[in-house]
C-alpha cells in the first residue's frame, strides 16, 4: 500500500515531471523572499496618518466609501469592448428561449448526422 | 418496404411532438409536444415486438393449440413500455406544476417572455 | 374546481364503488391476467380525482391531507424495496423471487405454486413475490397519483392565483 | 420566414431523412426474426417466475430492477409536485 | 465464505439501495425531528460510502465484477438487469459520494432557515442514488430509467425556491430539454433491441456491427449525453440551472452531470468499441468533431464567463469551460487510439482526462459552496454589489483562493496536474489545440481575479459592515474539499497510480469487460 516512497515518487509525463519535494521547497523560498522583501520596507509606518491613504493620481479620497467601488462589471471594461463583434453574437446565441435550446440540440444532431452517417 | 408502415409512424409522431416544441410559444403546448415525442417512442417500442398473429404471453386461458413461443409477441417490449409510461407520467406532472408556478409569477405562457435568464 | 351539479355528484356516488373494486381486481390479478400494480393503481387514482373533481377540491382537501397520502406512498415504496430486500436475505440474492416453490409449512405456500400450461384464473397461489409488488406498487399508484392531483386541485383553486 | 425558420426547416428535413431511413431499414413489422431473450423468457416465465404471465414476470422478476427505478420515478415526482406545492410553515 | 466477502459479494446492489431506502424513509423520519433526519441522510450516505469503499478495495485488486439481479448463477443469453461494476465505475462512484457528503455536511446549516426540508433531503439522496446507478449498470435500458430519475429529481432541486421566477424558469428549462433528450436516448435503446435483441451493454458491445442503425443510435448517444454534460451550443440549460438552484445542491447536481460524461466515455470506448475496431475512418471522424465541439466548448463558457455579474452564473459558464477539456481528450482518445504509433498519445489523454473528471468536480464545486455561503452571509448575488467581503470572511477568501488557483490550474493545486496530461497529449496530436487549451486556463485565470478583486478586495460599504463569517457545517464542508484538492494537487502521482490508470486500463480493455459477463465467448 501506500508508503513514504510513494509520497515522494516523481511523476516524468515526457516532457516535464513532477515531486512534491521540489514544490514544497519552492513555497518556502518564495515566503522566505516574501519576508526579506517586506524587511526591507520602511519601519517608520504608522497606522491611521497620513500614509495609509490611497494615491489616486494626487485627487482626494472620497469619503464615501461606495464611490470608490469598482463594479464587478467594469473590470475587463477595454478587453469586452474591443471584441464587441464577438460578444454580440454571443449575446444573440444566448437568447433564453427554451424553443432555441432544443432547436440547437437538432442542428447539432443534424451536423453529426451528416458527418457520420455518410462515411 | 410497406410492411414498415407503423415504424414511418413513428418517426412523425416525433416530428410531430418536436414541432410542437421547437415552434409553438405556449408553454403548455411545448408540454403537449413532449408528450407526443413520448408516445411515438412508446409506439416504437411496442410495435418492435409485435409478432405476426401473436397472442398476448399470458398462459392463463390460453387458446388451445397456440404453439409457443412462436405464436406469442414478445414481452420485453411491452414491460419496457411500461416503465416508460410512468417515467412520462411523472415528467408531465412536474412539468405542468412548473407552469402552473411560472404563470403565477410571470402572468404569461409565451416562452419569449419567459426569459429572465439570458446572456 | 368547484364542485358540480347533483347529478354528477349521485351519478359518481354510485359508480366509485364498481371503479375501485375492478381496480383491486385488476391489481389482485397482475400475475395472471393483463394489468398489474400500476394500471389497478391508476384505474382507483382515476375513480378518487372522479369524486375530487365531482364535489370540488375544497370539499376534498378537507378531509383527506396530503400529508397522509405521501406518507402512504413512501411506504408503499418502503414495501417494494424491503420485499426486494427480503430476497437478500432470505433467497440470498437482491430482487431474489425467493417465494417460487418455498414451502412455509406442511404443504402450505404462500404463491409459491408453480403454474402449469392451460391453467386458468383459479390459479391465483402462484408468482413467489409478484403480488406483493403488485400490492405495493398499487398502493404507491393510488396514493401517488391522487396526491398530485389533489395538490394541482387545489393550488389552482386559491384566490392568489387568479388575477 | 425568418432566419429562425430557415434553419429550423432545413435541420427538421436532414433529421427526419435519417429517421426514415433508419425506420425502413428495421426488420420488417410483425417478423422480430429468432429473438433469443424473449423467447427464453416466454419458454421460462412458469418455472422461474413462477406466473402466467409473460410480461409482469419482466416486469417484475427479470427486469425488477427497472421497475424499483420507475417507482423510484413516480417517488420522486410526487415528491417535486410536493415540494413545489408547499406552503409556508406558520 | 466470511462475512467480508458476502458483503462485497452484495455491495453493487446496496450502494443503489442504501440511498434508495433512505430516500424512501426520510419523509417518514422527517416526521419525528428535523435533527434526526438531517442525521439519518448522513448515515445513509456513509452506508453507502463505506459499501463504496469495500468495493473499490476488491475491484481495484481483482478487475470487474458482476452482480446479477434476482438469479444466483449468470444465464445466456442475459435475460436480467446486471451490474458491471469496473474501475471507471467505481471511480466515478467515489467522485458521487465525496461531493453527495460533502453536499449534506454543508446543507445541515445552509439550508437551516428553508421550509420543506423534508423534501429536500429525499431529493438529494433520490439524485445520488440515481448517479450511482448510471454509474454502475451494466444494462443501458437501465441505464436511461437512472438518467429519467437524475433529470427528474435534479429538476425538482433546481425548482427548490419557489419564490423565485428564475429558479422555476431554469428548473422548466432543464426538464424541456433533458426530458426529451432522454427520450432520444429511449430511441436508441430501441433500436439496439431491435437488431440485436439484447439490452445488456457487454452483449451489445460482443456483437454490434456498426450498420446504419448503428451510426444513427451513436449519433443520439453522443449528441443527447454530451447535451446532458453540456457541450456547446446545447449548453445554455447548464448556467440557468446552476446558477439558479441552491448551491449546497449544485454540487450534487454536478455529479449527475459528470455521470453524463461517464455515459459518453462507456459509450465510445465499451460500446462502440469493437465496431471501430474494423471502421477506424468512422471513429476519427466522430472523434473530430468531438475535439471541434470541445474548443468550442471551451472557448464559449470562457468568454461568456468574462462578462457575467452574478457570481454563480459565472461559475455555471466556468464549469461548461471544464467540461471542454474532458470532451478534449475523449476526442482525442477516439482520434488516436486505433493508431499503433499514437497509443500512448491516447493513454495519456485518457488519463488527463479521467483524472479532470475528479478535479473539475472539486474545482468547482468548491467555488459554488463559496458562493453559496456568501449569499448566506450577504444575500447578495451580483458582483457589482459586492464588495470588501474578505475584511470579515477571511476563511471564506482563503478557500475561494484554493478554488480559484485550482480551476485555472496553477501548481501546486489539483488543476495543474490532469491539464498538463492534457496539454502534453493534445501538443502531440496538434499544437494548435494545446495552445487553445492553454490560453483558455489562462482566461479562466483572469476571470476569477475580476472576481477576487471586485468581491473580495475593495472598500468595505456600509451594507457589508455587520456581515459575519458562515456558521461551522459550511466551513467543514469547503474545508474537506480544500484539503483533497491540496492533497491531490500535492501528490498527483499517487492518484494516477491508484485510481486513474486502472480506471483507464479497464475502459481500454473492451475484451475484459465484455469475457467477464459472457465468459469468455
Amino acid at each position: 500500500m501506500l508508503s513514504l516512497e510513494s509520497l515522494l515518487e516523481t511523476l516524468k509525463t515526457g516532457s516535464g515531471f513532477w515531486n512534491p519535494v521540489v514544490w514544497v521547497v519552492a513555497i518556502a523560498i518564495i515566503f522566505l523572499l516574501v519576508y526579506i522583501l517586506r524587511g526591507f520596507g520602511k519601519k517608520d509606518y504608522k497606522k491611521e496618518t497620513g500614509q495609509t491613504q490611497a494615491f489616486l493620481s494626487g485627487n482626494p479620497e472620497y469619503e464615501k466609501k461606495e464611490l470608490m467601488h469598482v463594479k464587478g462589471s467594469n473590470v475587463y471594461w477595454g478587453f469586452t469592448e474591443t471584441l464587441k463583434s464577438v460578444y454580440d453574437v454571443l449575446k444573440k446565441m444566448h437568447n433564453g428561449n427554451a424553443s432555441d435550446y432544443v432547436l440547437w440540440f437538432l442542428i447539432i444532431m443534424a451536423v453529426v448526422f451528416i458527418f457520420v452517417g455518410l462515411i | 418496404m410497406i410492411y414498415n408502415i407503423p415504424f414511418i409512424a413513428v418517426v412523425v409522431m416525433i416530428f410531430i411532438g418536436l414541432y410542437a416544441v421547437v415552434f409553438r410559444r405556449n408553454l403548455i403546448k411545448m408540454v403537449i409536444g413532449i408528450t407526443i415525442i413520448e408516445c411515438g417512442v412508446n409506439l416504437f417500442l411496442i410495435t418492435l415486438g409485435y409478432r405476426e398473429g401473436g397472442v398476448a404471453p399470458i398462459y392463463t386461458s390460453l387458446p388451445k393449440g397456440t404453439r409457443y413461443p412462436s405464436e406469442m409477441v414478445l414481452p420485453v417490449p411491452q414491460a419496457l413500455t411500461l416503465t416508460s409510461i410512468v417515467i412520462g407520467v411523472a415528467v408531465l406532472a412536474l412539468m405542468l406544476s412548473l407552469v402552473m408556478h411560472i404563470y403565477k409569477h410571470y402572468g404569461t405562457l409565451d416562452v419569449r417572455k419567459i426569459r429572465r435568464l439570458k446572456e | 374546481m368547484s364542485e358540480m351539479s347533483k347529478i354528477v355528484r349521485t351519478i359518481s356516488n354510485v359508480i366509485f364503488p364498481l371503479i375501485t373494486i375492478f381496480g383491486l381486481y385488476v391489481i389482485a390479478h397482475g400475475h395472471l391476467t393483463p394489468g398489474g400494480g400500476f394500471q389497478g393503481g391508476a384505474v382507483v387514482a382515476s375513480g378518487c380525482i372522479m369524486l375530487l373533481a365531482a364535489y370540488g377540491s375544497a370539499w376534498a382537501f378537507e378531509r383527506i391531507k396530503e400529508k397522509r397520502l405521501t406518507a402512504f406512498e413512501s411506504l408503499g415504496a418502503v414495501w417494494f424495496i424491503g420485499v426486494a430486500f427480503l430476497g437478500l436475505f432470505v433467497g440470498g440474492i437482491f430482487f431474489a423471487n425467493f417465494l417460487v416453490g418455498l414451502k412455509l409449512f406442511d404443504n402450505f405456500t404462500l404463491f409459491g405454486n408453480i403454474p402449469v400450461v392451460g391453467s386458468t384464473l383459479a390459479d391465483i397461489n402462484t408468482g413467489g413475490v409478484l403480488p406483493l409488488m403488485n400490492f405495493a406498487v398499487g398502493l404507491k399508484v393510488i396514493a401517488g397519483l391522487f396526491a398530485v392531483v389533489l395538490v394541482m386541485a387545489y393550488a389552482s383553486s386559491l384566490k392568489e392565483w387568479k388575477k | 420566414m425568418t432566419t429562425r425558420h430557415i434553419v429550423a426547416v432545413l435541420v427538421f428535413s436532414i433529421v427526419a431523412v435519417f429517421f426514415v431511413f433508419s425506420a425502413l431499414m428495421i426488420h420488417p413489422f410483425g417478423d422480430p426474426g429468432s429473438p433469443d431473450m424473449d423467447n427464453h423468457i416466454i419458454k421460462n416465465t412458469q418455472t422461474e417466475a413462477g406466473t402466467n404471465n409473460g410480461v409482469t414476470s419482466v416486469v417484475f422478476d427479470y427486469r425488477g430492477f427497472d421497475t424499483l427505478g420507475e417507482a423510484t420515478i413516480l417517488f420522486t415526482a410526487v415528491a417535486g409536485v410536493m415540494m413545489i406545492f408547499r406552503r409556508k410553515k406558520r | 465464505m466470511n462475512l467480508l466477502d458476502v458483503l462485497i459479494q452484495h455491495s453493487p446492489p446496496l450502494i443503489v439501495a442504501v440511498p434508495l431506502l433512505g430516500a424512501f424513509l426520510t419523509p417518514l423520519v422527517g416526521r419525528i425531528n428535523e435533527k434526526v433526519r438531517n442525521i439519518f441522510a448522513l448515515v445513509m450516505i456513509s452506508i453507502t460510502g463505506f459499501f463504496i469503499a469495500l468495493l473499490a478495495s476488491d475491484v481495484f485488486t481483482n478487475g470487474p465484477r458482476v452482480y446479477v439481479f434476482g438469479a444466483q448463477n449468470l444465464t445466456l443469453p442475459v435475460v436480467r438487469v446486471l451490474f458491471e461494476v469496473d474501475s471507471l465505475s467505481i471511480f466515478m462512484a467515489i467522485v458521487t459520494f465525496i461531493l453527495a457528503f460533502v453536499a449534506l455536511v454543508y446543507s445541515w446549516s445552509f439550508m437551516k432557515e428553508n421550509d420543506g426540508l423534508d423534501k429536500y433531503y429525499t431529493l438529494v439522496l433520490l439524485v445520488v442514488a440515481s448517479t450511482l446507478g448510471m454509474e454502475l449498470t451494466g444494462d443501458i435500458f437501465n441505464f436511461f430509467v437512472f438518467l429519467e430519475i437524475s433529470c427528474i429529481s435534479s429538476c425538482a432541486l433546481i425548482a427548490f425556491w419557489v419564490h423565485k421566477g428564475e429558479s422555476l424558469e431554469a428548473a422548466f428549462k432543464y426538464i424541456v430539454i433533458s426530458s426529451i433528450g432522454a427520450l432520444f436516448v429511449l430511441f436508441a435503446v430501441g433500436i439496439f433491441y431491435a437488431q440485436y435483441n439484447a439490452l445488456n451493454i457487454a452483449t451489445l458491445a460482443n456483437v454490434i456491427q456498426f450498420t446504419f442503425l448503428d451510426k444513427v443510435a451513436l449519433v443520439l448517444l453522443v449528441v443527447v449525453l454530451g447535451m446532458k454534460a453540456g457541450l456547446v451550443p446545447m449548453h445554455m440549460w447548464l448556467p440557468d440551472s446552476y446558477g439558479e438552484a441552491p448551491p449546497s445542491v449544485t454540487i450534487v447536481i454536478i455529479g449527475a452531470t459528470q455521470a453524463s460524461l461517464y455515459g459518453v466515455f462507456r459509450m465510445c470506448f465499451t460500446l462502440y468499441s469493437g465496431a471501430f475496431q474494423n471502421i477506424t475512418i468512422s471513429e476519427s471522424t466522430i472523434g473530430l468533431i468531438i475535439i471541434m465541439l470541445a474548443l468550442l466548448t471551451i472557448l464559449i463558457g470562457v468568454l461568456m464567463a468574462l462578462i457575467q455579474t452574478d457570481f454563480r452564473r459565472l461559475i455555471g459558464f466556468v464549469a461548461v469551460a471544464e467540461i471542454g477539456y474532458i470532451f478534449l481528450t475523449i476526442g482525442v482518445g477516439l482520434v488516436t487510439l486505433h493508431d499503433p504509433d499514437m497509443i500512448e498519445v491516447g493513454k495519456t489523454a485518457m488519463q488527463g482526462g479521467i483524472f479532470h473528471i475528479i478535479n473539475d468536480c472539486l474545482d468547482v464545486g468548491l467555488l459554488f459552496l463559496v458562493a453559496g455561503a456568501i449569499y448566506y452571509a450577504t444575500r447578495e448575488t451580483s458582483l457589482n454589489e459586492m464588495s470588501g467581503l474578505a475584511r470579515n470572511m477571511r476563511c471564506t477568501t482563503i478557500f475561494f483562493l484554493i478554488g480559484l488557483l485550482a480551476v485555472s490550474g496553477i501548481p501546486p493545486m489539483n488543476g495543474f496536474a490532469s491539464k498538463l496530461l492534457i496539454y502534453q497529449s493534445t501538443y502531440q496530436l496538434n499544437p494548435i489545440i494545446s495552445i487553445i487549451a492553454i490560453l483558455a486556463s489562462i482566461m479562466l485565470l483572469a476571470i476569477f481575479v475580476k472576481v477576487f478583486y471586485s468581491a473580495f478586495l475593495g472598500p468595505k460599504i456600509s451594507k457589508f459592515e455587520n456581515v459575519k463569517e458562515v456558521s461551522k457545517s459550511m466551513l467543514i464542508g469547503m474545508g474537506v474539499v480544500s484539503c483533497i484538492i491540496i492533497i491531490f494537487g500535492l501528490f498527483p502521482n499517487i492518484v494516477i497510480h491508484y485510481l486513474v490508470e486502472p480506471a483507464v486500463n479497464a475502459l481500454l480493455n473492451n475484451a475484459q469487460y465484455i469475457s467477464v459477463v459472457l465468459g469468455g465467448v
